[in-house]
């Protein structure tokens, strides 16, 4: 009879023990903040489908101080979505190669964030002309 | 040798569209918020009536702007609740089933949701 | 080696199966000059305090793959790894996280072990060539294709590194599909559309969640983590591709 | 105790060991191949090889060069017919492992590349960067995988062979997890476990090179033949003796003393020409290199290092970085985690450490062993091809050509053999049991396994290193002696049975006792100077007349071995002047007249 008894470890509590998985759930969490601003434009859009009264309300409940408040944390934890989603980008991508030379990650990296700051400047700009 | 009765994973759907929400995402995400939700309310840097009735009507009417609506809204939530899901597991709550449904499931029917008032605002 | 030897605390996290209901931490006293690697720490335990510690090791030159632990609660290297980075602290050496424990470091490598052989990792020829035909031919961008997925050491770090191969432990992992990966873009092999049937299984690309560490910690910078996730891609292309030509993707 | 029914046996997974096994399988699917290993077989020693294997490539080459720089390395002590061979199959074999997936370097047009090396007059060393003996390993077990007659027994300790009716029929093993015995059943038997130099202090070697499939075959009355050529690598870190492969060399490095200076030229290897040049100056092979390293600490011309000791410098700069990171990756990572040092901007400190035993178990070209059924291939092999020095990449070709031809010349045996008796077999599998479990079980012990470990190798040292003489070698055999009979009284902390190393440990350092014995005598009874085994004490020469033979040491029980002389067999090539640089160049220029 063998006499072997492997020993399995718990994994309660795994994203704890190492500052990397500290920083993974953190960056995991962001999606709770992205569900919930959809959910808010979903409301907006139900509105917007109400009327012009509806709608006006859903822009006030916008005004208010708790709204304005949460959206700064919105801002702030969806940036650092994009922020991770383009640091994660290298190992998620098939090699890119240009001119015979594999495209760095820093420049994977780099191109996302670039890409993100241009789509803000155009929305921005888009939004500025349709008034 | 390869091992006997594999079954397929049906995650490419599910995968697919948090790849294409996570990229919408990180995007669009932080632009979107800014103006929606602190910029027009509070008047900065964007003028008056920026998201006014009938500007938010006429987008919304228009096939671009219907897309684009249908698109951030149902690929966020995708995306989001694919994560979710996961992040449930990850932190021990195997509810297996009920998990899924509760996720993907809000996200189905906000999806729904969505196109529905979409199509009612017509074209 | 030095005389002036300084003393530092090493602990261990010991476990004998037919002995202990549970591992615990141990603590020794090791003298140690700056040359020492942690795997000669554990040595000198077994030399001259505890001939029962028990830990896996050979080549000392980080390429055998066998003498990998945590250190102080990072999947490394025993081997290329050094006490004098940790002096004074004391430095605690465990087994392998998400691996069973054998005993004391040692962990059962036997799930890994069938994982790599259920990969098919050999040539399986695109088009079979006799010896009297010679090599054959790869040019620079052929070669440069598989080159860096050959690097992996089987030392399983990347497995120790991989919350969801701790979750779910019939995951085929980081370093099985890296080697995966490997064959399936070389040019010599044309067997890429039988291997997706693992990739794409429920075993396979689609546990990962993308977390990196594996890639992180692996001593060859083979980027297990990415060669995951292009097959996640070329998994995602298959399933949809199957739909529209009878010949796209496996059965 | 489990029983399991092989026809062939192979005890050793590293890259002779699995070669053999798929020798096996190609040739006879039917055949039931047991592999045993008490590693995973990828962590077998031929993983750490560095430089390449050489094999005939380039138009200019032929098997003619490589037969002389082969025999000539070896300082005539080959076994010629044996060395012809080899050096046919060599490329066919290298082309094999190409067609397996071996990442080999390539050219720009896409055929693999060759490098030069050390005592080779033409490039025609096959290599996959500064990691070949990874690669070769990697492909070779990973194609094993492909064979569903392949059964592995990873993890598994061989104690003993299972020897009837004068043949000998199976082995018995230690499953390593569970601490219980098996008895593997085979007609043939392959032993293929590598070297064991590891019973020397400084050594490039892992800590599973401890030389057991030698000591099994040396107690069953087999000859461990030319144990006294035991090779030195000039350059190996100090103190922990890790390997900087000769591919350094090959790639352009120099070798320098304390001034600065390429000594080499004064040793016979010179002079300095204006560019690398094979057989010239760090291109020579590897006995003179160390030999000149001797030399120049005696006349106190190495760098002294306060902690490393004795070293000189391995000078890769002039490379230039991207070179080096391409071709030598490996020895790049080395130098930049064990040392601290860039070596595109420092030089290496480097110094000689033991890397390889050229004897082994003695075989015949079909590697079968003087007992019938068993077979032996790779470094714990003596099949004649390295002679009294082995030159620098044709160890991985040999476990290649020669893993192919053992796993043959096996399979034919296991087909044509008639059944064994497995009951008695079984009865002689229990007494082995009882013997290895009296050595863990027993109490009262006060020797320390690690204790007479440290002094073997020291004592090794001293004696049988790089120079030897009578009464250092004396002393040697007679501590050897001593440590065999404190052997009798070792204590094992462990009393386990899941993963016992520490009782593992004993029967290693068993074996190692053993084989470091047949060593120590052997080189002891050679009164010459050949090749790797070098003597001051009035034996400063090679001895032709007396000395042109093999050593083969034989087991006696509690005793010194028996060393008696063999014959070398000798083809084409007659016993001359062992010469590099341009000396070497005058006399193969003055043996081509003479051949006129």
């Amino acid at each position: 009879m063998s006499k072997r008894r492997p020993y399995v470890r718990s994994m309660d509590g795994w994203w704890r023990k190492n500052p990397f998985y500290v920083e993974y759930m953190i960056h995991e969490c962001t999606a709770l903040f992205v569900a919930a601003y959809a959910f808010v434009l979903l409301v907006g859009l139900v509105r917007l489908g109400q009327g012009e009264a509806a709608w006006n309300g859903w822009l006030d409940a916008l005004r208010s101080p708790v709204s304005v408040a949460f959206h700064v944390v919105f801002l702030a934890v969806i940036a650092y979505h994009t922020y991770t989603w383009f640091v994660i980008m290298p190992i998620t991508l098939p090699p890119i190669i240009i001119g015979g030379k594999t495209v760095g990650p820093g420049v994977i990296t780099g191109g996302g964030l670039l890409a993100a700051v241009v789509v803000s400047l155009v929305m921005l700009a888009l939004v500025w002309r349709i008034v | 040798m390869m091992k006997a009765g594999l079954k397929r994973s049906n995650a490419p759907i599910f995968w697919g569209l948090f790849g294409a929400g996570g990229m919408l995402s990180a995007l669009f995400g932080p632009v979107l918020v800014f103006i929606t939700g602190i910029a027009v309310p509070l008047g900065l840097l964007l003028p008056k009536g920026a998201m006014s009735y009938p500007k938010m009507q006429a987008f919304a009417q228009n096939f671009i702007g219907k897309s684009f609506i249908f698109a951030v809204i149902a690929l966020f939530l995708w995306f989001a609740a694919h994560r979710i899901f996961h992040s449930l597991h990850e932190i021990g709550i195997h509810a297996g089933l009920g998990a899924k449904l509760i996720c993907y499931g809000s996200a189905f029917a906000s999806t729904v949701i969505a196109a529905y008032v979409l199509l009612v605002l017509g074209f | 080696m030095s005389e002036n030897h300084k003393i530092i605390e090493i602990e261990v996290l010991r476990y004998n199966p037919e002995s202990d209901d549970e591992p615990h931490l141990e603590v020794y006293k090791v003298p140690f000059s700056d040359d020492m690697s942690v795997l000669q720490g554990a040595q000198y335990i077994k030399d001259n305090f505890d001939g029962s510690l028990t830990f896996r090791w050979s080549c000392r030159m980080a390429i055998c793959g066998s003498c990998g632990m945590m250190i102080n609660g990072i999947p490394k290297l025993s081997c290329e790894t050094f006490l004098r980075d940790y002096y004074p602290s004391r430095i605690r050496i465990e087994a392998m996280a998400n691996f069973p424990i054998e005993k004391d470091l040692v962990v059962d490598l036997s799930g890994f072990i069938e994982k790599l052989e259920s990969i098919q990792p050999y040539i399986i020829a695109k088009e079979p060539r006799t010896l009297e035909q010679g090599e054959y031919l790869q040019t620079p961008e052929e070669f440069n294709r598989y080159i860096q997925f050959t690097s992996c050491i089987n030392c399983t770090l990347c497995y120790a590194a991989c919350p969801q191969f701790g979750l779910n432990p019939d995951f085929i992992g980081p370093a099985a599909i890296a080697l995966l990966h490997r064959y399936n873009m070389d040019s010599r092999d044309g067997a890429a559309a039988q291997r997706m049937e693992l990739v794409a299984s429920e075993e396979g690309v689609f546990n990962c969640s993308a977390v990196g560490y594996c890639s992180e910690v692996c001593p060859k910078h083979v980027d297990p983590a990415n060669a995951v996730n292009i097959n996640k891609t070329n998994a995602a292309k298959d399933y949809f591709l199957r739909f529209l030509s009878p010949k796209g993707g496996s059965k | 105790m489990e029983i399991f029914k092989a026809d062939v046996v192979i005890v050793g997974g590293g890259g002779a060991g699995l070669r053999a096994a798929i020798a096996v399988a190609e040739s006879d699917p039917a055949l039931k191949i047991a592999l045993v290993s008490k590693v995973y077989p990828m962590r077998s020693h031929t993983v750490a090889a560095e430089g390449g294997a050489a094999g005939v490539k380039k138009p200019s080459d032929s098997f003619d060069y490589h037969f002389h720089d082969t025999v000539g390395g070896g300082d005539w002590l080959c076994e010629q017919d044996v060395v012809e061979y080899f050096v046919e199959q060599a490329p066919v074999e290298l082309t094999q492992l190409e067609h397996w997936g071996c990442p080999w370097s390539r050219t720009e047009d896409g055929h693999v590349n060759v490098r030069a090396f050390g005592g080779m007059k033409i490039e025609r060393t096959w290599f996959a960067a500064d990691k070949s003996g990874f690669h070769i390993l990697h492909t070779l077990f990973q194609t094993s995988i492909k064979y569903p007659s392949i059964k592995r027994f990873d993890e598994h300790f061989c104690v003993d062979l299972l020897e009837e009716d004068g043949r000998c029929q199976g082995v018995v093993v230690i499953e390593m997890g569970t601490g219980e015995f098996s008895m593997i059943e085979a007609a043939s038997v392959i032993i293929a476990t590598g070297g064991a130099g590891r019973v020397f202090r400084e050594s490039t070697l892992g800590g599973i090179v401890t030389g057991d499939g030698m000591a099994l075959a040396y107690r069953h009355g087999v000859a461990l033949r030319d144990m006294e050529f035991v090779q030195y690598h000039p350059t190996c870190m100090p103190v922990t003796g890790l390997l900087f492969t000769e591919a350094c060399r090959g790639e352009g490095g120099f070798l320098v003393n304390k001034d600065g200076y390429r000594y080499l030229q004064d040793y016979g290897l010179g002079p300095l020409p204006d560019k690398p040049k094979n057989k010239y100056m760090e291109l020579g092979p590897r006995d003179r290199l160390s030999q000149a390293f001797f030399f120049e600490q005696q006349k106190g011309r190495t760098i002294e290092h306060p902690t490393l000791g004795s070293v000189v410098h391995l000078d890769l700069r002039h490379l230039g970085e991207a070179h080096l990171r391409e071709r030598l990756p490996l020895i790049y990572e080395m130098a930049e985690t064990f040392m601290g040092l860039d070596p595109a901007k420092d030089p290496i400190p480097v110094r000689p450490g033991v890397h390889y035993t050229m004897g082994g178990i003695k075989v015949d070209g079909n590697c079968a062993a003087s007992l019938p059924g068993l077979y032996a291939i790779g470094e714990c092999s003596s099949v004649g091809i390295h002679g009294a020095n082995r030159l620098g990449s044709n160890s991985l070709t040999e476990l290649l050509v020669f893993g192919k031809v053992a796993g043959v010349a096996a399979a034919k045996n296991a087909r044509s053999a008639a059944p064994g008796n497995s009951a008695s077999l079984l009865k002689q599998a229990q007494a082995i049991e009882q013997r290895v479990m009296a050595l863990k079980t027993r109490t009262g012990g006060t020797e320390r396994i690690a204790g007479i470990r440290k002094e073997m190798a020291q004592t090794m040292e001293d004696g049988c290193g790089i120079y030897r003489m009578q009464d250092t070698m004396q002393a040697t055999c007679d501590k050897l002696a001593e440590l065999r009979e404190r052997f009798k009284n070792i204590s094992i902390d462990d009393k386990s049975s899941v993963w016992n190393t520490d009782w593992l440990t004993a029967i290693e350092l068993d074996y190692q006792l053993d084989v470091a014995q047949s060593m120590a005598h052997s080189a002891i009874n050679r009164k010459e100077s050949r090749g790797a085994h070098q003597r001051l004490d009035g034996y400063e020469l090679r001895d032709d007349v007396a000395f042109l033979k093999h050593s083969e040491a034989y087991y006696v029980a509690g005793g010194a071995p028996r060393i008696v002389l063999g014959d070398v067999k000798i083809t084409k090539s007659q016993p001359a002047a062992r010469a590099y640089g341009a000396a070497g160049e005058k006399a193969d220029q003055e043996r081509k007249e003479s051949n006129v």
